[in-house]
């Protein structure tokens, strides 16, 4: 078993208003040092392994966790460490 | 003309557009599932906002691979009327039967209102009995209806008169170009965040919206007729 | 026996009074014990001390309740099923409730107002109706309070999005903001549907032999908080990775709603209840006691969420989206059939027996058996109640006329308190033109929605203003219901009937009790002189900030008939020139 | 300048829908092999440095980022590499 974290965040050309609100608020809550947020996603999925992991994982992210308009992804594979 | 209203896990306007259809047009109108493979048959196809699967990870995300996307794609192809109101519009844009990406709204808030609407082409088969340039007022629901798109297809959106409808007032959602509504290139798959069938009916107050429909059928009564005489 | 081992024992729950700290008082455990004959174990006691507690019993308001009228000319259902129903004529009926959910809102403010949501339509729809509105009514501190404020945002956007994402439109309610509710919030939410007679559904467990299934969300440990003895597993985790809060899944309820009502035509349904409060013990066991039944259930078989839960946690989980139905021996498959349609699982869970118990097995052993009417039959308690002191001084108190100087300087300054400002902010959230039948939308003095296919409508309105009860709960209370029934009136409705929804402070305290005395007498008699009997309701007790109780705010919500569409009054004024009246005193 | 990202996931035992959803919907795409999807938010700070950064960088989280009634939070403080 693998687990696989999968990091979805927003192209630089596109306008966070998300990330814009945070800093907004941080800026309102006195943290003048925060100089610009992003929001994007992050996902954890648990798969079983296999030699076309990486593949798949492309496969899903392309399809349809990213929308590759809007969004880049990567992910990093990891071994599952059953807790 | 016979019009299909496909019906999502989680599409909850599936209703206000058959009746739209139905009592608003007076035309023949099916639900049609998601599960379903073939749109044979029908003349219209309409996909109804609301939340397909929650709208869960990204609006109209998973709903644009339902069974039934293969024949929308196909009907879109042969030319049919195809539209796409909010949750509709979010899916045909996943599906990329439109260009762009639908955000959330700038002020990050739900917004029900009705708003005004201006007419930016009245030459397509959804807007003939609009006047070009006229101000509607039609209804919008949405969270996530900021329409994006980068600067290339934004001068291609222009350049072929896809944007059909502009926000005439103050711009609710942040949508680039004041956005609202846009067609393919073709001019037959429309999405639109504002609901139309949400102001086809005289007891809610407002008919702006059924001279949309009224424009399709006529649309495709002057294509029956044309295919008679050929 | 891995799990169950580290559960004490029906000895030492006695020994050491474990009971106490679930909830059971010295008199309540002794009755469980008459009742069982002998003493409870660790499962049982849990059942009994969540089916007894003042939230599902109702043990200290019942004896107030009674005083309300609950029949009527219209009345189909009163008090008693998931919600009410009242006829509205051509064979149709509506179906109304409104619920609390103030303390899982204070914890949390989107999944609590979410989850309120969720809950009172599954009221409705669980008695064969197809939900047509949503209305809340919401209470505040005040909003220069950071945490009030959040608070405040979280609920209108968990109302929202619960609303919006299943598609009933949310077409009214009311607002205010007093330093009262800082700690303590109120989130009431009210539920209107609409359906024909002829599909009536009640919560009932008829008909030895017949099948138990469990259908909607899987079971997960939402809403058991604090030491349950559970695996180790759990036991070894600290409790700051883990949360026991329910979250809303609105999408699972819609399919929920769709599936249930295709359901609801089927002729194999005997009865069908939405896992509430006390999720599988209260659905289950009140089935069974209304029917006069027993059930045998295996709880191997419940659909879980997570790993190794004990069959205490599996009866008294919280988790939402889940109903249970009661349906003809031999039709699993039809039914499952309809379900699975919807992506939805029936699961085939447990049968309904003659032996008059609540009879549970877990990996092969009775795991607990109790009698079905028991866990329904909490003791009533009648507590003391003593007139307040500022009440006492108030009524002697000589009358005060405020003395206006500036009138346009006034009127600015009363426009800009939240709780007389427009409420667009909040309603602007909401999809209140969704299923297309909203005539008059909010902003006016109540909403009407039409009856599609008819020209009728129903006018629909939620009121309480607590400030007048804080002052005299009787005339208070009726003043809430004659406003209520103003508003309806003024929209060109008739009324029909009300729900409530009782919201007040500790009730131990002899002085809240005494408003609650004085508040349900002043509502009921109201009720009785406007022809407006009460079908549903709840009570939410210990509304309390650091000790102190919130103003008395028993919210009426009231449901009107429109006759004729055409007629229907909206507040704004037409025309220049039009007279204007002053109607009444 | 430092840039901090940020991990918000669900508390355990806390029902995640979203995830549930893409989980179905991976099986239904012929991914069985998806055996559990969690979804969290994935945020990037970009901050003025300062001795106090993690301290500043937990205050946010708990204040603002997550919501730690239901949610769990992570980050790391990474050197600003500028493109
Ligand atoms: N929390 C709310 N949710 C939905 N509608 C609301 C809410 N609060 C107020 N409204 C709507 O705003 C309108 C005015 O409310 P309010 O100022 O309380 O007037 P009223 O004195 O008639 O109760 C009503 O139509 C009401 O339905």
């Amino acid at each position: 078993m693998k687990k696989v974290k999968v990091y979805i965040t927003l192209k630089e050309s596109v306008l966070d208003p998300q990330g814009q609100a945070v800093m907004q608020s941080l800026h309102n809550m006195n943290y003048p040092d925060v100089q610009d947020v992003r929001i994007g996603k992050y996902i954890e999925l648990q798969m079983e392994d296999g030699a076309d992991i990486a593949q798949k994982v492309d496969a899903i992210c392309d399809r349809l966790l990213a929308n590759t308009v809007i969004e880049n992804y990567r992910y990093e594979i990891e071994e599952e460490v059953r807790s | 003309m016979k019009t299909a209203v496909i019906v999502f896990p989680g599409s909850n306007c599936d209703q206000d557009m058959y009746y739209a259809i139905k009592d608003g047009l007076g035309e023949d109108v099916d639900y049609v599932w998601h599960a379903e493979t073939s749109l044979d048959g029908y003349d219209a196809i309409m996909i109804p906002g609301g939340f397909s699967y929650g709208d869960y990870l990204r609006c109209g995300a998973i709903a644009r691979f339902a069974g039934i996307m293969p024949a929308v794609i196909k009907a879109a192809e042969e030319g049919k009327p195809v539209l796409g109101v909010c949750n509709g519009f979010q899916i045909l844009l996943e599906a990329g039967l439109l260009p762009g990406a639908l955000l959330k709204n700038k002020n990050l808030k739900f917004i029900c209102e009705t708003v005004p609407l201006k007419t930016e082409n009245n030459q397509t088969m959804f807007t003939s009995l609009y006047k070009e340039g006229e101000i509607i007022r039609i209804p919008i629901a949405h969270g996530e209806g900021n329409y994006y798109c980068d600067d290339e297809t934004l001068a291609e959106l222009k350049a072929n008169h896809q944007i059909v409808f502009t926000y005439a007032g103050e711009n609710p959602n942040g949508s680039r170009a004041d956005i609202a509504g846009i067609t393919n290139r073709n001019g037959n798959v429309l999405g639109m965040m504002p609901h139309p069938e949400r102001a086809a009916d005289a007891m809610l107050g407002n008919k702006d919206g059924l001279r949309l429909f009224q424009s399709i059928l006529n649309h495709w009564r002057d294509s029956v007729h044309a295919n008679c005489i050929s | 026996m891995p799990t169950a081992s580290l559960e004490p024992s029906a000895e030492t729950i006695a020994q050491e009074k474990i009971y106490r700290t679930m909830g059971l008082t010295e008199d309540e455990y002794a009755k469980v014990c008459k009742l069982l004959g002998r003493k409870p174990n660790y499962t049982e006691t849990g059942l009994f001390s969540v089916m007894w507690s003042e939230h599902c019993s109702y043990k200290t308001s019942k004896p107030l309740l009674k005083k309300f009228p609950t029949s009527g000319g219209r009345v189909l259902q009163g008090p008693g099923e998931g919600a009410g129903i009242v006829d509205i004529g051509d064979k149709q009926a509506v179906v109304f409730k409104i619920e609390s959910h103030n303390h899982p809102s204070a914890i949390e403010p989107y999944q609590g107002a979410a989850t309120g949501v969720g809950g009172i339509i599954r009221d409705v729809f669980s008695m064969g109706a197809r939900p047509v509105a949503i209305l809340d009514s919401l209470r505040f501190g005040q909003l220069d309070n950071a945490r009030v404020r959040y608070i405040f945002e979280e609920v209108v956007s968990g109302i929202a999005g619960y609303g919006n994402c299943i598609g009933i439109p949310t077409v009214g309610g009311e607002l205010s903001f007093d330093p009262c509710y800082n700690g303590n919030p109120l989130v009431n939410a009210m539920c209107v549907g609409i359906m024909n007679h002829a599909d009536i559904q009640v919560g009932q467990a008829r008909g030895i032999g017949n099948t138990v299934m469990y259908v909607g969300a899987s079971t997960g440990r939402d809403g058991i908080n604090g030491a349950t003895f559970a695996s180790e597993e759990i036991s070894d985790k600290s409790d700051e990775k883990r949360s026991a809060v329910q979250v809303g899944d609105p999408f699972m309820e819609k399919l929920l709603v769709e599936a249930c009502l295709e359901l609801t035509k089927h002729e194999a349904l005997v009865g069908i209840q939405d896992m509430g409060a006390a999720g599988l013990v209260s659905s289950a066991s009140e089935m069974a006691a209304k029917a006069g039944v027993g059930i045998h259930m295996n709880l191997d078989l419940i659909p879980q969420r997570e790993t190794a839960m004990t069959p205490y946690e599996m009866m008294l989980s919280e988790s939402q989206e889940r109903m249970l139905i009661v349906i003809k021996k031999g039709s699993e498959e039809e039914i499952q059939a309809i379900f699975s349609r919807w992506g939805l699982h029936a699961v085939a869970v447990g049968t309904v027996i003659e032996e008059e118990v609540l009879r549970l097995e877990h990996k092969g052993e009775i795991v607990a058996e109790v009698p079905s009417d028991a866990l329904a039959s909490a003791p009533v308690r009648h507590m003391p109640s003593r007139v307040p002191e500022t009440y006492t001084l108030n009524q002697t108190a000589p009358a005060w006329t405020p003395e206006i100087k500036n009138y346009p300087e006034t009127i600015k300054r009363l426009l800009t308190q939240p709780s007389l400002a427009a409420k667009d902010w909040v309603t602007r959230q909401y999809d209140y033109m969704v299923q297309t039948n909203t005539v008059v939308a909010p902003g006016s003095d109540a909403a009407v929605v039409r009856v599609r296919g008819t020209n009728k409508g129903l006018a629909l309105t939620t009121d309480c203003n607590a400030k007048y009860l804080a002052l005299d709960p009787y005339v208070g209370g009726k003043i809430a219901v004659a406003e209520a029934a103003r508003n309806i009136v003024c929209s060109g409705g008739i009324p029909l009937a009300i729900t409530d929804c009782l919201n007040f402070g500790s009730p131990e305290k002899p002085e809240v009790f005494w408003e609650m005395e004085q508040s349900v007498s002043g509502m009921a008699e109201a009720c009785k002189e406007l022809e407006t009997p009460v079908i549903s309701g709840n009570v939410s007790l210990y509304n309390e900030t650091d000790q102190e109780a919130i103003d008395p705010t028993p919210v009426v919500g009231m449901v009107g008939l429109v006759e004729d569409l055409d007629k229907v009054c909206t507040v704004a004024f037409k025309n220049a020139g039009d007279a204007i009246y002053l109607i009444g005193e």
